[in-house]
């Protein structure tokens, strides 16, 4: 874990830093060489702050769920927190997002505001999806957020496309598409795969191996539990980075990210990381053991990277209650936020099936 | 005993019964299936007979009606019936073709099961109510148990069958709990059943909306209207005669099917009323049908969306 | 001008006018299209603008979705309908939903184009006619051009449409000739169109089994009966009001659909006619559809199996 | 070419000879020594007489198109005889053939009679599927022949299901899978090959890489074009064969079949061939050059086995003429059979839609 370091070079000139409620562009070059270890250091309490704000919100949504406040399938992210936020690192506003139904966190690390995330669970027409949507289907234009797959691989040829909009209309955007282990098993993994290759589109693959699908393992649906070396059979390259580690995870999708955007074709990132609750609210995880479960959160990314920060004296306790404090702060605001707003009258019922015209 | 655990017996009794029978799907084995239908199966008969697959619907399918080719009974799990869009080329063009196209040289001895419907809050693409398409197919049988005893009876029916039978198992009535005689053995899958008797109207469902129309039937009893209320049960072959035979007695029909309206089974069930019994139509046929919309998460949302007690028991008093 | 030139026409013209429209599917760019409607147009538009997908359907129908969110204009063409089923997912669950289930932030100006129907000896897994199914999915738009002038002016209003919208082109139509203006831009894609007037009998039909229904209405017109045609032409969102001013006109329809007809679309035009014009009706709606069994290959059992001239003056005839 | 040769070695104990109207298992363990030469030779004719049956069946089949006496799609397989009469030699009574639409040369090299296939194709009941199937559904029960798919990547889910269930039986059989290289784009290529090796099944996925799915050649539809490679995306292996080189193919196939029969789980064979006609009947070919194809014809698997057993002298002209008089007097009376054939009452519409019972 020390051997990790925050590198900032081999960026591109500009790089974001994501903060709660905005983004914000930094210009590297501009930066005096003084201030850059303040940047650093505002950089990984910036990750740490949105790895801590997922934890938490999740926390807090499991709650609810129990209350009955959301409903539906509620599928939590807790342990895998470092792939969201530092793959979200490496991609700018204009950049697209393509996730599954497991992305509160890649929400929240986005930038979608947590109180129309909230909302959006709680199936108010203050939500980011009206309340249409639910936990599994978050979706945000403005940032650029496409959602929300529910079905396991169906969101991969959306971001295929996406992608090919973008090259037909020479923009130099890419267009990042999350999935777990288990989507690689679909036929439309394959397809996907070639497609995007074959043209040379701008998407870059996120898998996150969590090792199972549901309750299978991944030696149980997988002949072949490499899944990054997969990419070779489409023509172009995968690597697996350690999922539970934020800034491999950032560093790793800068670079690649970068690549991508240069229009040299798609490419596959395999992080490995492992979900510590339940598949849902429902499963009673019979297929794995609690020490398995035990071992793996021994590397919870947000225990080791808070560790990691102490050793290199980039976190002071005050910091860490500060940060604890204004998430929990901003999740309270949210729930006030989510109860206090408005249920879609049911006379709307049939809205947005299709679009209005005039 | 539950809905959920006469299927359990279903299985169990399948495989104990027949080493031709194994079951497979997602998560079917160590996860106890999704809707827990096959918990401690894979204790009792092993990963051998109880597979936990790859998340690859059209191929498992697809196995399985390989599997049945090659003289085995396979019973298919695919989780819900949204799902199972990804294996409907299967379906269609293969355990529904491959007896006819080869002139009869094959059977297809499969049974494939899957969840559907609506009414968790689970949103537009986990709530589809999509047996009415099914029921279009020629070549393959269509079931849609709403009873304990018809969950197992059906199962065991199924494989009995020398053809593809697809079973919707409607998700709300997993904890539904019912009689089930202990050594009740396959079920008839011929017919449409008259769960409740009554003059004055007749009710036709099926699936998971059974249960709401005899609600809707007590509701109207206490009005002093007698529903009679019909279950179809096998949506292909469809036993229209029972059908008639209500309907010649109540001379008003209206239907109950979670599907969007345009081009809802119900569609078919009306026309074929129409077609064989107009001379005993007091009223038009009418249909209760989901709300044309994709599914919306919010709970009063998808009550609205979905038909209700309320709405039955309004549009049989408005007849 | 042919049906299928006309389509290529409008392709063409598409293409020319706004440089957000592409057209993608198997084999539409050097092959010059399976129907030869697309020939000339990669040599013309170039191969960005005229793809060709390897085969997989289902991921070249979602990437036609996602470039549409992405602000592209998309034309995908899905050969036929018959492997439109290996690409259904992506449009029940993401073509039809997404702007619903975002709270209507994304809208999928979204155009696939695909053959449909028998009639060429192509049995059963070629032949299908599934429009019907499309047309139960609320969030997309069915078209079925029947003639000349809608194969053209139908997909010049499927790209201004803001929504997906799907086209079935008869397979058996794309040699007919009709009339076309030159100039003749996108078409109403709202209403039906009475084809022919006629006092005695309403014969409601569209897509493949217009021309054949015409022919009927003349060889009834020649035993003293007058069939009004209506063509349905858009089967989503379905204009009811145009078949009931006629039926209102001569109290007796009957309904041509080429599909199986358990489920038939046949059948919601029947139920819905019952439902809002039961009064006007002398006697029950019929439907001649196709038999229900998987094509097969054999001339005169192809024959059989689909809706012809003769039955439908015959059905007619003994209303 | 004259690298070949005729190697009985390692094979099983016994092996099939594949003739019209049957097929013989010799065991090559009761054979003398002295006798070898003659089976040696016997068995190289029958590769010929098998190709060339398959070719002028096909070429008299487009003429009965033009005539009208066939319908529907027709897609020959001239050119690529060598890949099914080659491939086929490995395959004994129980095991089980899955093929395309492409596959008069299948069911004839697998001993479907010609007279049901040419009854078939002609719509007639004496057909091998009763005249409901036509040249795409071509089925033989009795010969395990599982038909006759027209879906692009149909039969390969269908095939993994056949050889579970012989795993589950404990049967010692295989089951042989063609498909094309258009196929492999499909997500069903993906998801069987995972599945297939996964549970280790007996499948032997046997690709007909001729270069173009309908008018897209390969380059066009593959990001990677090295079919064979793939296997290794799921864990097993595969290799690439000859295609025009009907030894090379028998070779291949009776080695890897043996391989799959033991257990060892699937393989991948890629045979490299090439298509002499038009896609269909319906097909002007705007897609590939003339030169393209007279280089291909050079190559003719048919032409080159000829001039190879002559080389070899094991052919001599009178031979090569009693076989093609044998072969066009076999098609002669498979027409007079299918013309002279019943066609299904229109009564009999709906039979085998389901199983009659009782
Ligand atoms: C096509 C499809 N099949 C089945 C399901 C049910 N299902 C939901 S999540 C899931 C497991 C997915 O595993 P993975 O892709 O690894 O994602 P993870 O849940 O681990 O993040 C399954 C089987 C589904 N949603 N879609
Ligand atoms: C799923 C599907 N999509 C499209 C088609 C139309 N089609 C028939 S054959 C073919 C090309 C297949 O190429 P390949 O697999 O290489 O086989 P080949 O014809 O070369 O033997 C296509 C696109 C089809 N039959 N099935
Ligand atoms: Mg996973
Ligand atoms: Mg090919």
């Amino acid at each position: 874990m020390s051997s990790r370091s925050l590198d900032l070079q081999g960026v591109s000139t500009t790089f974001t830093l994501t903060g709660e409620f905005e983004m914000q562009n930094i210009d590297i070059n501009t930066i005096a060489q003084s201030d850059l270890q303040a940047v650093k250091q505002n950089h990984a309490l910036t990750l740490l702050h949105e790895m801590l704000r997922i934890r938490r919100f999740e926390e807090k949504a499991a709650e609810l769920y129990s209350l009955g406040m959301i409903r539906g399938f509620l599928h939590l992210y807790i342990g895998e927190e470092a792939v969201a936020v530092g793959a979200m690192q490496a991609f700018g506003q204009q950049d697209r997002i393509v996730a599954t139904y497991r992305e509160h966190g890649h929400a929240l690390a986005r930038g979608v505001p947590i109180r129309s995330l909230m909302a959006e669970m709680y199936g108010k027409a203050n939500g980011c999806s009206r309340g249409r949507g639910g936990s599994m289907h978050l979706f945000d234009a403005g940032r650029r957020f496409y959602g929300g797959y529910a079905i396991v691989g169906g969101g991969l040829p959306i971001a295929v496309g996406l992608a090919l909009a973008d090259k037909l209309q020479s923009r130099p955007y890419v267009t990042a598409c999350f999935f777990g282990d288990g989507a690689v098993a679909e036929g439309e993994f394959h397809e996907s795969l070639n497609l995007a290759a074959l043209w040379k589109l701008p998407v870059l693959f996120l898998c996150e191996n969590n090792l199972y699908a549901m309750g299978t393992a991944l030696a149980r649906h997988q002949s072949q539990t490499d899944i990054a070396m997969k990419a070779q059979g489409y023509g172009f390259q995968g690597e697996a980075v350690d999922g539970m580690d934020v800034l491999a995870v950032e560093k790793a999708t800068r670079r690649v990210a970068d690549w991508v955007r240069q229009g040299k074709g798609p490419y596959l990132l395999e992080f490995r990381t492992y979900r510590f609750r339940a598949h849902s609210m429902y499963d009673p995880e019979l297929y794995r053991t609690k020490e398995e479960v035990e071992r793996w959160k021994e590397r919870c990314p947000i225990a080791t990277f808070q560790t990691w920060l102490r050793q290199q004296q980039l976190l002071a306790d005050t910091t860490l209650a500060q940060i604890e404090a204004a998430v929990d702060h901003e999740i309270e605001d949210a729930i006030v936020f989510a109860e206090a707003g408005p249920s879609e009258p049911v006379e709307d019922l049939l809205r947005d099936v299709y679009t209005q015209e005039g | 005993m539950t809905y959920r655990e006469a299927i359990r017996a279903g299985l169990r009794e399948a495989l104990r019964s027949d080493p031709r029978v194994f079951l497979m799907g997602e998560d079917v084995g160590r996860y106890g299936g999704a809707y827990a239908c096959s918990r401690g199966l894979l204790e009792e008969f092993g990963p051998e007979r109880v597979r936990d697959t790859p998340l690859s619907e059209s191929t498992f399918v697809g196995a399985g009606i390989g599997a049945a080719l090659g003289g085995m009974r396979p019973i298919v799990e695919v989780m819900t019936v949204n799902f199972s869009l990804l294996a409907l080329d299967q379906v269609v063009n293969n355990a529904a073709t491959l007896r006819h196209m080869s002139g009869g040289q094959f059977s297809i001895p499969l049974a494939v099961r899957m969840a559907t419907g609506g009414g968790r809050q689970l949103a537009a693409q986990h709530s589809h109510s999509l047996e009415g398409w099914y029921a279009h197919i020629p070549g393959i049988k269509v079931l849609t148990p709403a009873t304990v005893a018809d969950a197992k009876g059906m199962l065991l029916a199924a494989l009995q069958d020398p053809d593809p039978v697809f079973i919707f198992e409607h998700a709300m009535l997993y904890p539904m709990e019912g009689e089930l005689d202990e050594d009740a053995g396959a079920a008839d899958i011929s017919q449409a059943r008259v769960r409740r008797q009554g003059n004055d109207v007749t009710l036709i469902t099926f699936g998971g909306s059974l249960p709401k129309t005899l609600e809707a039937a007590e509701q109207l009893a206490s009005l002093e209207i007698e529903a009679e209320v019909v279950d179809a049960r096998v949506l292909r072959p469809l036993d229209i005669s029972t059908f008639l035979t209500s309907v010649a007695k109540t001379h008003r029909v209206v239907i109950v099917d979670e599907a969007w309206r345009t081009g809802s089974f119900a569609a078919e069930i009306s026309a074929q009323i129409m077609e064989q019994g107009f001379d005993h139509l007091d009223a038009p046929v009418a249909r209760i049908c989901a709300a044309e919309v994709p599914m919306p998460y919010a709970k009063h949302l998808e009550e609205a969306a979905l038909p209700q007690v309320g709405i039955i028991v309004k549009t049989v008093q408005g007849l």
